[in-house]
């Protein structure tokens, strides 16, 4: 195990990292700011991810997927606000929960129905294609890379929004007062489907970014799902900055859990069984992760008691 | 002089800029009715929370029967005796009154791992819950959901889960607010007769009703005491003039 | 969960058929929704046209829908034989669900025919006389690559499967057979969709060749990635990964990708091209590795129950053992514990026109039979 | 609108009589479908305690039922193979004795969520739907990943596990056993519900802070309630094991976990009979739906989503109209 091999794995990570970011910052946004917990938040993922494939296919542009990923994603989670979430702002938990259970029933076996049981092929564009050598000669995927350099932009930009633009400081006063939002004039039926819309175009995004290098196909949004909730959890519910260090810290984890838990065992076991044990650890890794993060601080890293 | 009941020593709580609670002491001995009175923000609800266990102070301590309990939650203080009601209502709004009242009972009792017999036939509990219920005039309602109660209804059974405590010293936090004339009235003579029983730490807006009851009176003033004395003191205060009634005249 | 297709017409004697006491009532379990239900239905397919143009009005099928749950095919297959009676059973799709269903069957006298999948228990110390092996033990693509990598002077190999026993089973049949070094083997979480861990390592490995074996989503994902990451190792799989439903999704990322697999669209021996033309024709798509398989269970079906009374079930099983159907495989036939005995091709990834497909190289294994024989006491 | 308690005779009555009418007119599968209604009933019977009673919303009770499942998978196993569970430091062997298996089935799972409890009880609200269904994905992926008891591919039992004087293997029998089961848990349920435990859980599921306030420890009372909960959801599993004669990781899915909520809330949170109306609903749609179209989930999903959103109440609660009081 070289050095060089490390950091690689340390980059696979922070990649990972950021594509979990991308679907959990449109997860704790909702959250944040609407107390409301979608879990079809997969399915939007895999809604962005199918339009993507289906565009790209149909005119040869991966842009163009990717902008009907963000325009389908968007649309999908507009009229599921409207005509599903904006009756539940006011129930607890456990409807929310059985409510977007049963969307994501609905979405499933409705993709499954329009584009068939078949994977959709989506590929990498030419122009980012291959890899290319890093400084100290570290060869890396051009398109893992730009997830990189595409995920912490849209960090950034999320900040920068949150903090810094009218739509933040409604965000942001919604998130603290949904009444003194509603006394302030602001129309809080059309903020809520926005940021729902926004929250739903960023999981299309992550999806048809995902859907280029891994397969596009039905249920491919539930496994996401599940880690972009660990990732909330460790974060902290409802804040964008807990989102970003909890999908680092995951995708971190995962990824060197994966790589170099089998070497350590390695060394106190026979070969063999040492990466069937390390693997077997490595794929619970991260739920470890969480219920040590839970011990100390109950909600989350950022967290508001 | 007889060991206070309860007792704040030094209390001091601040949320970043914000002085909640500074420095603070005041005690509950046997027998009296200790008002705590104040504008509204002085931090009487802070001071309360400190005292029942909701929150920890920065500094200083709270001591109850003689024992440290600053670092006690609030289950630990109500198993050790003090009888507290909420300024809002707080309440099981689902089940009946008589339930409620039930609850306090099986907080005095204790014994709430038993899974088999029916709690609603035990006579020990019933006669504790009943006999609370008696004496705030709500065996009427026993069978009435808690959610159909009225305001003032709501009160009494408050006083009434406290009271099935038999705790040793309450805490009780604006009782009269929200009550009519009349029930104002029926529960001030009540609480008269309740000290007796156990001392009363009474934070209440109504000054006649302070005037009426208490045997002491603090005045709580951006979080720190002006003043603690008998009701004429109090009256005679020149600070609490300045500071508090006047104000409190003009705001009204 | 019903889909009953009723194949028997009207009335047995308007249509000749040798009077016989009843037909044959297939019951299929396969996965109809949810994930992975592509193969159930080439399975389903390919069986129902097999029972179509063999022109039997007698073979009446059942097909239920699993939904990949090992709970729902159990509960399918107590449904199908204590309500519907069925006498053979077919259809299943994954070694698990294969695992839960089949041996209960076979106990309570049913035939199960396996379209699909073979779990090493079912071949070895589980093997039953009412169960036949119509696709081929789990091991068998990956022993015929393990010998055709030590053939072609390969010396060192990387391996990767996800971590499960069908994953584990898959690797110790390439090991089996392949008689040169293990640099690195690498079990992946069932369902993982990003591999840039493991590719990283395979980039950094001094092996020649990557063989692994991620069916489904797991397989495209990893060749997509693979494809765009610069590595530059040769790349070699079972055929579950490169099947046609799939390389479609995968795309120009797997051309020149090498797999085995008993079956080719291209496949040159008699009846293929015929099976490939009839089942476009029916239903508008390339036929699958699955469907050829389906088509092949439907073919025995068939021909045992022109042979024997399924009501005499000793004379039924001796019919199925004689395997005499023209398999789109080419020569078929039981061993001595019911799985194939069968030719293992070598499969490269080509694109005809704009169709990414596969095509048949060589032969890596002739007459192939299974490791497990030998432990069935039958 | 029906008293409630007649409406629950009523329903144990049409459960037992399916089953019956089945049998004198031979149609084995429907008893097969009439005792998976009634091991999934319990199941959800079980979470109800801790979501109805206790307004614990946990998405991770799948993790008791696969225990609960393993418990008896691994146990029967042994048994059928005729190798001991350990050697040492003393002798454990398989058995294929019903009682046996239930109780450790129920001990096995009682610990586990007892555990998670402890955990997973110090958060609250979404927190705790989350936390919980990572516990429940950790188990998943363990079992899958965990070669001795066959991992993804499961563990089949050849031959249903014996209870002393029934033959289980025949499906009326069978039923019998799981429906007594059922209606011992569905009494005790209902006992607890009037116990003082009951009365202190409902209290801390409307207003914690009143519980603390009369000296009552809530985190105790939902830790037991949980701990309840999941015994009760493993000997579902447990015999949802014998029933299918087989266990597999699938039994852990965190899909499992939504249905059991799907149950309760069909049938109607809190109600006791709730799980058992909603798991009869619920395969009763599967058949029927089923039967219409290969994409009968999309209807299913727009059932749930309109009971969810226009009928709280559940089935129950259209029958019998609001709930009221014990006492």
């Amino acid at each position: 195990m070289s050095i060089l091999l490390l950091i690689e794995q340390v980059l696979n990570g922070l990649q990972f990292g950021l594509m979990l970011f991308l679907m959990a910052a449109g997860l704790t946004l909702i959250f944040g700011v609407m107390g409301i917990i979608n879990l079809a938040h997969g399915s939007l993922y895999m809604v962005g991810a199918f339009a993507a494939a289906g565009v790209a296919g149909a005119t040869g542009s991966f842009a163009l997927g990717l902008v009907a990923a963000l325009a389908a994603a968007a649309m999908a989670g507009a009229i599921v606000e409207i005509t599903v979430i904006r009756r539940l702002y006011t129930r607890d938990h456990l409807d929310q929960v059985l409510a977007t259970f049963a969307l994501i029933l609905i979405f499933s076996e409705g993709t499954r129905w329009l584009f068939g049981s078949f994977p959709l092929f989506l590929d990498v564009p030419a122009a980012l294609s291959g890899a290319v050598t890093l400084p100290g000669g570290i060869e890396y995927p051009l398109y893992r890379l730009a997830i990189i350099v595409i995920g912490l932009a849209v960090a950034a930009g999320l900040f920068w929004l949150i903090a810094r633009t009218r739509i933040g400081i409604r965000i942001r006063a919604g998130e603290s007062d949904r009444e003194m939002i509603a006394a302030l004039g602001v129309d809080i039926s059309r903020l809520y489907t926005l940021v729902f819309a926004l929250g739903a175009a960023l999981a299309g995004f992550s999806g048809a970014l995902v859907g280029a290098i891994q397969s596009v196909q039905v249920g491919m949004g539930e496994p996401v799902l599940i880690l972009a909730f660990v990732v909330i959890v460790i974060g902290g519910i409802g804040s964008i900055r807990g989102a970003f260090v909890g999908a680092i810290l995951v995708g971190l984890t995962d990824t060197l859990g994966r790589f170099l838990l089998p070497v350590l065992f390695g060394f106190v076991m026979d070969p063999s069984a040492a990466t069937s044990v390390g693997s077997a650890l490595a794929s619970m890794l991260i739920y470890i992760l969480m219920a040590a993060v839970l011990l100390f601080r109950p909600t989350g890293l950022y967290g508001r008691a | 002089m007889t060991d206070p009941i309860l007792d704040v020593r030094g209390v001091s709580k601040s949320f970043g800029a914000l002085q909640a609670s500074d420095n603070v002491s005041l005690n509950l001995r046997a027998g009296e009715i200790h008002a705590l009175i104040g504008p509204n923000g002085a931090g009487k609800s802070t001071l309360i929370k400190q005292i029942a266990g909701n929150m920890r102070p920065d500094s200083g301590s709270i001591w109850f029967n003689g024992e440290d309990v600053t670092t006690l939650d609030t289950v630990a203080r109500a198993r050790r005796g003090l009888g507290r009601t909420f300024q809002i209502s707080s309440l099981a709004m689902e089940h009946t009154v008589l339930q409620n009242v039930m609850l306090g009972a099986l907080g005095h009792d204790g014994g709430v791992m038993r899974f088999f017999r029916p709690v609603m036939k035990d006579h020990a509990l019933l006669n504790r819950a009943m006999a609370a219920l008696e004496r705030v005039g709500l065996v009427d309602q026993a069978r009435k959901r808690t959610a159909d109660l009225s305001h003032g209804q709501r009160r009494q059974l408050e006083v009434a889960v406290a009271l099935t405590l038999s705790p040793k010293a309450f805490v009780m936090d604006e009782p009269m607010a929200g009550l009519g004339a009349e029930g104002s009235r029926a529960l001030t003579g009540f609480l008269d007769t309740l000290r007796g029983e156990a001392p009363i730490l009474l934070v209440e807006h109504d000054m006649d009703v302070v005037f009426a009851l208490a045997d002491r009176i603090s005045v709580l003033v951006y979080g720190a005491l002006i003043a603690t004395g008998t009701a004429d003191e109090i009256r005679a205060n020149p600070e609490v003039r300045i500071a508090y009634l006047g104000e409190e005249e003009d705001g009204a | 969960m019903k889909f009953r297709t009723l194949l028997a017409a009207a009335s047995v004697a308007a249509l000749g058929v040798a009077a016989q006491a009843e037909g044959v009532k297939v019951g299929m379990i396969t996965t109809l929704s949810g994930g992975g239900a592509g193969l159930g239905i080439d399975v389903r397919d390919g069986f129902l046209l097999a029972v179509k143009q063999s022109g039997r009005d007698d073979i009446e099928v059942v097909v239920e829908d699993d939904q990949r749950k090992p709970e729902i095919a159990v509960q399918l297959a107590d449904k199908l034989i204590q309500s519907e009676k069925v006498d053979v059973m077919t259809g299943i799709i994954w070694s698990n669900l294969a695992m839960a269903v089949v041996p209960a069957a076979t106990a309570q006298g049913k035939f199960y025919l396996s379209p699909n999948a073979g779990p090493s228990a079912l071949a070895g110390r589980g093997c039953h006389e009412n169960y036949f092996n119509v696709s081929w033990q789990n091991d068998a693509f990956n022993e015929a690559a393990g010998a055709w990598t030590s053939e072609n002077g390969i010396g060192k190999v990387f391996l990767m499967a996800p971590n499960y026993p069908a994953g584990k089973d898959m690797i110790a049949g390439f090991k089996r057979f392949f008689k040169g070094e293990v640099t690195e083997e690498v079990y992946t979480k069932l369902g993982q969709q990003d591999y840039a861990a493991e590719i990283a390592q395979m980039r950094a490995s001094d092996a020649d060749l990557v063989y692994y074996f991620l069916p489904g989503g797991m397989g495209i994902s990893f060749m997509k990635q693979y494809a765009g990451s610069g590595a530059d190792k040769a790349v070699m799989g079972p055929a579950f990964s490169f099947d046609q439903g799939i390389l479609g999704a995968i795309g120009e990322a797997a051309l020149g990708v090498k797999n085995t697999a008993h079956w080719s669209k291209d496949l040159d021996v008699p009846g293929n091209a015929e099976f490939v033309a009839s089942f476009q024709a029916e239903y508008g798509r390339l036929p699958s590795l699955y469907a050829a398989q389906g088509f092949d269970t439907g073919l025995l079906v068939a021909s045992a129950a022109s042979k024997a009374d399924v009501g005499d079930a000793d004379a039924f099983r001796a019919a199925l053992k004689e395997a005499d159907f023209q398999s789109v495989r080419g020569a078929f036939k039981f061993g001595a514990n019911n799985h194939p005995i069968q030719n293992i091709y070598m499969r490269e990834v080509v694109k005809e026109g704009d169709i990414v497909t596969n095509r048949v190289i060589g032969t890596a294994a002739t007459d192939h039979t299974d490791a497990y024989v030998g432990d069935c006491k039958m | 609108m029906i008293r409630e308690r007649y409406l629950n005779l009523a329903i144990m009555l049409a459960l037992l009589a399916v089953p019956l009418w089945a049998w004198v007119s031979d149609e084995p599968f429907t008893i097969t479908l009439a005792t998976r209604v009634a091991i999934l009933a319990l199941a959800g019977v079980g979470l109800n305690l801790a979501l109805g009673l206790g307004g614990l919303v946990s998405l991770g009770h799948a993790a008791f039922f696969g225990l609960g499942g393993y418990a008896m998978g691994i146990l029967a196993h042994h048994a059928q193979t005729y190798t001991p569970l350990m050697e040492s430091p003393f002798l454990i062997e398989g058995t294929k004795s019903m009682p046996v298996i239930w109780l450790v089935a129920v001990l096995v799972s009682a610990l586990a969520a007892f555990a998670i409890g402890l955990l997973s009880l110090r958060t609250t609200g979404v927190y705790f739907i989350m936390i919980t269904l990572a516990f429940g994905q950790m188990f998943y992926y363990f079992t899958i990943s965990w070669p001795a008891y066959g991992g993804e591919d499961g563990l089949s039992i050849y031959v249903r596990n014996g209870f002393p004087g029934l033959n289980t293997l025949d499906p009326i029998q069978f039923f019998g056993l799981v429906y007594g089961v059922l209606a011992l848990v569905l009494v005790f349920s209902a006992t607890l519900a009037r116990s003082r435990f009951g009365l202190a859980l409902a209290a801390a599921r409307q207003n914690e802070e009143r519980v603390r306030t009369v000296g009552l420890d809530a985190f105790r009372l939902r830790l037991m309630a949980f701990t309840i909960s999941g015994a009760i959801t493993g000997l579902a599993g447990a015999l949802m094991a014998d029933l299918n004669r087989f266990v597999s990781p699938t039994m852990f899915s965190w899909h499992m976990s939504g249905e059991f909520i799907v149950f309760i809330i069909l049938g109607g949170v809190g109600r006791l009979f709730g799980p058992v109306v909603g798991a009869g609903l619920f395969i009763i749609l599967e058949h029927i739906l089923g039967g219409l179209s290969e994409f009968w989930m999309i209807y299913l999903g727009a059932l749930l989503l309109a009971v969810v959103l226009f009928a709280r109440g559940g089935l129950i609660g259209a029958f019998s109209g609001p709930e009221v009081g014990h006492d």
